[in-house]
């Protein structure tokens, strides 16, 4: 199937669509409140689906080795996001630091959307990958912090706080948790509620990337602080560490989805649970910078070039 | 005629994820009773915001308590070291209230 | 089938049950923003919808015989309804204009009942008129704004924004973007969001009827401008509208279900996009008459009167 | 099966794990609207699923004894609350009145819960229990009022306002709007709206629980007023009317699932629409009471014990 | 420039259930308009509350009315005996007000 | 102790798809920075309005903002031919606040 082919998929239209829509100034709007619910919705399902993925398959040491891998990204990807901001864009300590953070953890909407294109192009990635991005979400805030600070600097009464926001974020609880109950279920007790997470999955999934369009592209008409160098960041970053994940998935001699998936995962940069975390640690980093980036530039690449990028590679090198 | 006394209303405009520090704060200075009003958008140095953009931007609160004088000044005393570093925005005002012996 | 059993469908029942609800003064009410919610799912439902059966069926020149049809109808059906406003009612050109506007446009919500219960009868119409209708949305606000106020009456810094809401209002963006998805998906890409899209239709659209029947119902008990012959004529108008629309449907020899549409969008009142854009074009004119009028009697009217006749009717004197 | 596998329903694991992520103060958190949604939701479906069970069943007796009994139950099981209440906890009339009106209503999601795991356990009760329930909802209020304060006491402004809250409350009204739907409906012209409310029952159900086990927790985790005495009398209360309840579905001669349900409805505690109609009629008794108890207590005893037992007895003893 | 005229702002924290009341004591008092802002969170004697805790607490809303201070009076003068009982808690500020006749 | 400035606070009920104008006129008579407060419901000549009736009634929104009072003069000019026609309910406070350079 022809890359292209790739972006006629629902979901990537519905994505389009909210981009154009606010391009042109269009007052059409995804309610707040229905946003968040559908995040849940798809953190719900695709925990539910990682683990009932794996209670079928059986764990397997791969899923050890490849967890690992993902910490040890997370962890690391921020040292390279780090250099390259402070070389290439000039940025200042605080703000290269809380960039990286970003770069180092992951998108799950990206992974999602990952997800469902490889499922359709029979490259189903292992349902453990589910978990693996759940641990990759919030390593880089650690690596973030340290850099942008060294060690010690964050107030006393804020650590206790941000500990909580790094471990026991919503997004971190229920992905895990509903791996679990999946594991728990197995696929006949999932019988009951499959219509809703299993059925239901990709049609919402368009309505979410309706809004994640929408809000990426009014991201980036208004954002002030976002210059050409920074913007390019934007690009080479997924760029670098989505190489960086597909060097590490061929090591590892991972299947072609499951490859494919890794490489998501390090090319993708959060925007819900670290710019949270860094606001918290450090309010005096500028938003207009991490956000704009990772969510007005990295996240489009990702969605309507990386993905059908890697839909093509994969197959190719991985498998 | 019921009687009214003169107390303070401090209202502080700050992110949401900053809200829970605030309060802290406040409670360190005395206050501890305080409501928190939504904000649904805003302009500021940072450049437009609002809320239904989700992780698009920073959303706001309103805290809003009625207090005393005293407890004014010591607030403002903790928060000022960060009131810039924080961007919180800070309005006082003098208020009627009944029963004056809660704030 | 009686016109009777057209009631008993569960959409119609559910709406039933918003209006008495609200009649006993009951505390049932239904958030805000899953109301907002459901009517963007039932928009992007019926756009894709639309555009996948015209995906299937081809393009017909009819479609452009019906849009030009269904543009000319939103231009021209104000002038009738402000000659009857301003000589049965009373109202002033103001506010004669404004309620013109209203009922020049189209109330979407009435057409996705419509469709549904015409499908259900076996007459379902033809995919295009969803675009048809998207295309009546907004003229009919120009026609009311002269009208009101001859040419050039809007202050200046308030054209662009009224340009944009007239052309880029939310509504209109969405159902041809969900148009344009449908007809490039076309049926077989289309499977995967089917569930949510088609197989969820009929349920989520009642949980909106009981909303819209609490709101209407509750505006009636609580308007106050809403005097007899204002009353009356929101019935009157649906009539003679749907009267024209019902000539222009033979004329033009559509077949029972789309004619029916047609019908349906002629004689219905735009309760959401025209009251957004004539409160900030006139924002003098009272909106306890023209919402009362459109949402409070037009709209329950087409509902429980205007779609049971014309199910009766339509296969009587079309197709 | 034995009772652990209770447990193992998604529905009941979602629970938990929204249990265990307040308990761990994540900051997880399921938007207002979405969990106001998903109430209306379950509300119509369950009333439209009796509804047509009863079409299906026709009326029965029974129909009318059991109503007669659980309007009883609702009236009476206050007095034995109120009772315990003052001699075992030591509450003042007042606090005591007000948490007796809660036991002796019912909790509509315990409801539901059990319903769902009765249905899974080859057990479904009777599709009248649904109005069983929506009549059990307010009287309890009545005799919790005459309790705590004599006749008459309440101001004679307020009175009109708790009438309507009493027998106009929104989910009596839903609950018995959507029963009527559902028995005029019939399973034929049911079809179009099942995938919305049947298929996707179980699934949205998990949601809800996920949000009901972080609310119960969070609420236990800051409740202050809970004294052991009134911790303990929120698992005995339970204990106490769900044996009422028992002998009473034993001597009717209900079979299993009908007096399970009955069982359960008995047992519940009401904390939706009581605690609303109590803040009004008893402003000065304390939420931190009757909200801890009826939530924080009983709530997550009745989903966690009290259905898996009553699951395991009832084949045994009734039916 | 435009005149301005010396009136009354009342705020009062209310609990959802019993607003309509204070809106029907508020009219009885002469005070027919006003406005309720929504709130999100708080703490009180009573212990933390936010909305989206759903039954697990009682919401607050924000009654909020323009008007002149006999009106205030006489709307604190119909609460006065159920303030206590009801937790009502109640700032009165003066305001510079447009179109003075309206309140 | 942090010193305070006395500044004005100016909050405007607007409906809501007016409200931009008003962050238009706000901005052209100086007050670039403002907040935006939800309303819930509201009762006023128009009859009672609630946020949830949806298409039922007309939203309004509570523009607030913290700035001298120079501008406010400058804002109440520009608004004053459209206050009546537009339904502006405005209310001005003098406040105390920090960094009073900003505003
Ligand atoms: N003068 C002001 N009046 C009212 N709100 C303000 C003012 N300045 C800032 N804000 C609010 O505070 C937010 C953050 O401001 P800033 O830190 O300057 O970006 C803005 O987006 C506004 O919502
Ligand atoms: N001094 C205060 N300032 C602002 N809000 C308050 C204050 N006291 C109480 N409140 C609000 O009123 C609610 C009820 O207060 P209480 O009746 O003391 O529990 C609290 O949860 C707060 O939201
Ligand atoms: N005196 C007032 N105090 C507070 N809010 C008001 C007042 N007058 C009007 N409002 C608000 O402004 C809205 C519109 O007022 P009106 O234009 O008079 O219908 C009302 O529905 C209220 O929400
Ligand atoms: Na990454
Ligand atoms: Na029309
Ligand atoms: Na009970």
């Amino acid at each position: 199937m022809p890359a292209f082919e790739t972006l006629l998929s629902p979901v990537i239209l519905f994505f389009i669509l909210g981009v154009l829509a606010a391009a042109a100034r269009s007052d059409l709007s995804v309610p707040e409140p229905l946003a968040k619910s559908l995040s849940l919705y798809l953190m719900a399902a695709i925990g539910l689906k990682g683990g009932i993925q794996v209670a079928q398959a059986g764990f397997s040491p791969q899923l050890l080795q490849v967890s690992a891998v993902g910490i040890a990204l997370s962890f690391g990807l921020p040292l390279i996001a780090f250099a390259l901001l402070r070389a290439l864009a000039g940025l200042d300590r605080l703000n290269a630091g809380a960039v990286a953070a970003h770069y180092g953890s992951v998108s799950i909407v990206t992974f999602v959307t990952t997800a469902d294109v490889l499922t359709r192009n029979g490259m189903a990635p292992a349902g453990y990958m589910v978990a693996v991005m759940a641990l990759m979400e919030t390593p880089a805030i650690v690596t973030g912090l340290l850099l942008a600070r060294g060690s010690g600097l964050v107030a006393p009464g804020q650590r206790s706080k941000l500990v909580r926001e790094v471990f026991l974020n919503g997004s971190v609880v229920l992905l895990l948790g509903a791996f679990t109950i999946g594991l728990v279920l197995g696929p006949d007790r999932y019988q009951p509620i499959a219509p809703v997470f299993t059925a239901g999955f990709t049609g919402l999934l368009c309505l979410f990337l309706l809004d994640m369009g929408l809000v990426a592209m009014r991201r980036l008409r208004e954002s002030r602080a976002l210059t050409w160098r920074l913007a390019a960041l934007g690009i080479v970053l997924p760029l670098v560490n989505g190489a960086i994940g597909l060097s590490l998935a061929m090591l590892l001699g991972l299947d072609a989805g499951t490859g494919a998936a890794l490489v998501m995962l390090a090319a993708s940069a959060s925007y819900i649970a670290v710019p949270a975390a860094v606001r918290l640690a450090m309010p005096d980093a500028d938003p207009g910078i991490y956000l704009s980036m990772s969510l007005a530039v990295s996240f489009p690449f990702n969605i309507l070039i990386g993905i059908p990028l890697i839909t093509q590679l994969a197959p190719l090198v991985l498998g | 005629m019921i009687a009214t006394y003169t107390r303070k209303r401090i209202d502080i405009l700050v992110d949401a994820p900053l809200c829970e520090w605030v309060v802290e704060q406040a409670a360190a200075a005395g206050i501890l009773h305080h409501s928190v009003l939504p904000v649904q958008s805003g302009l500021g140095r940072g450049g437009p915001w609002r809320d239904d953009d989700g992780y698009a931007s920073v959303a706001k609160r309103m805290f809003v308590a009625l207090t005393n004088a005293d407890r004014v000044d010591a607030l403002l005393d903790r928060l000022a070291p960060d009131i810039e570093r924080c961007g919180l925005v800070i309005a006082i005002q003098d208020v009627q209230v009944v029963r004056g012996e809660r704030f």
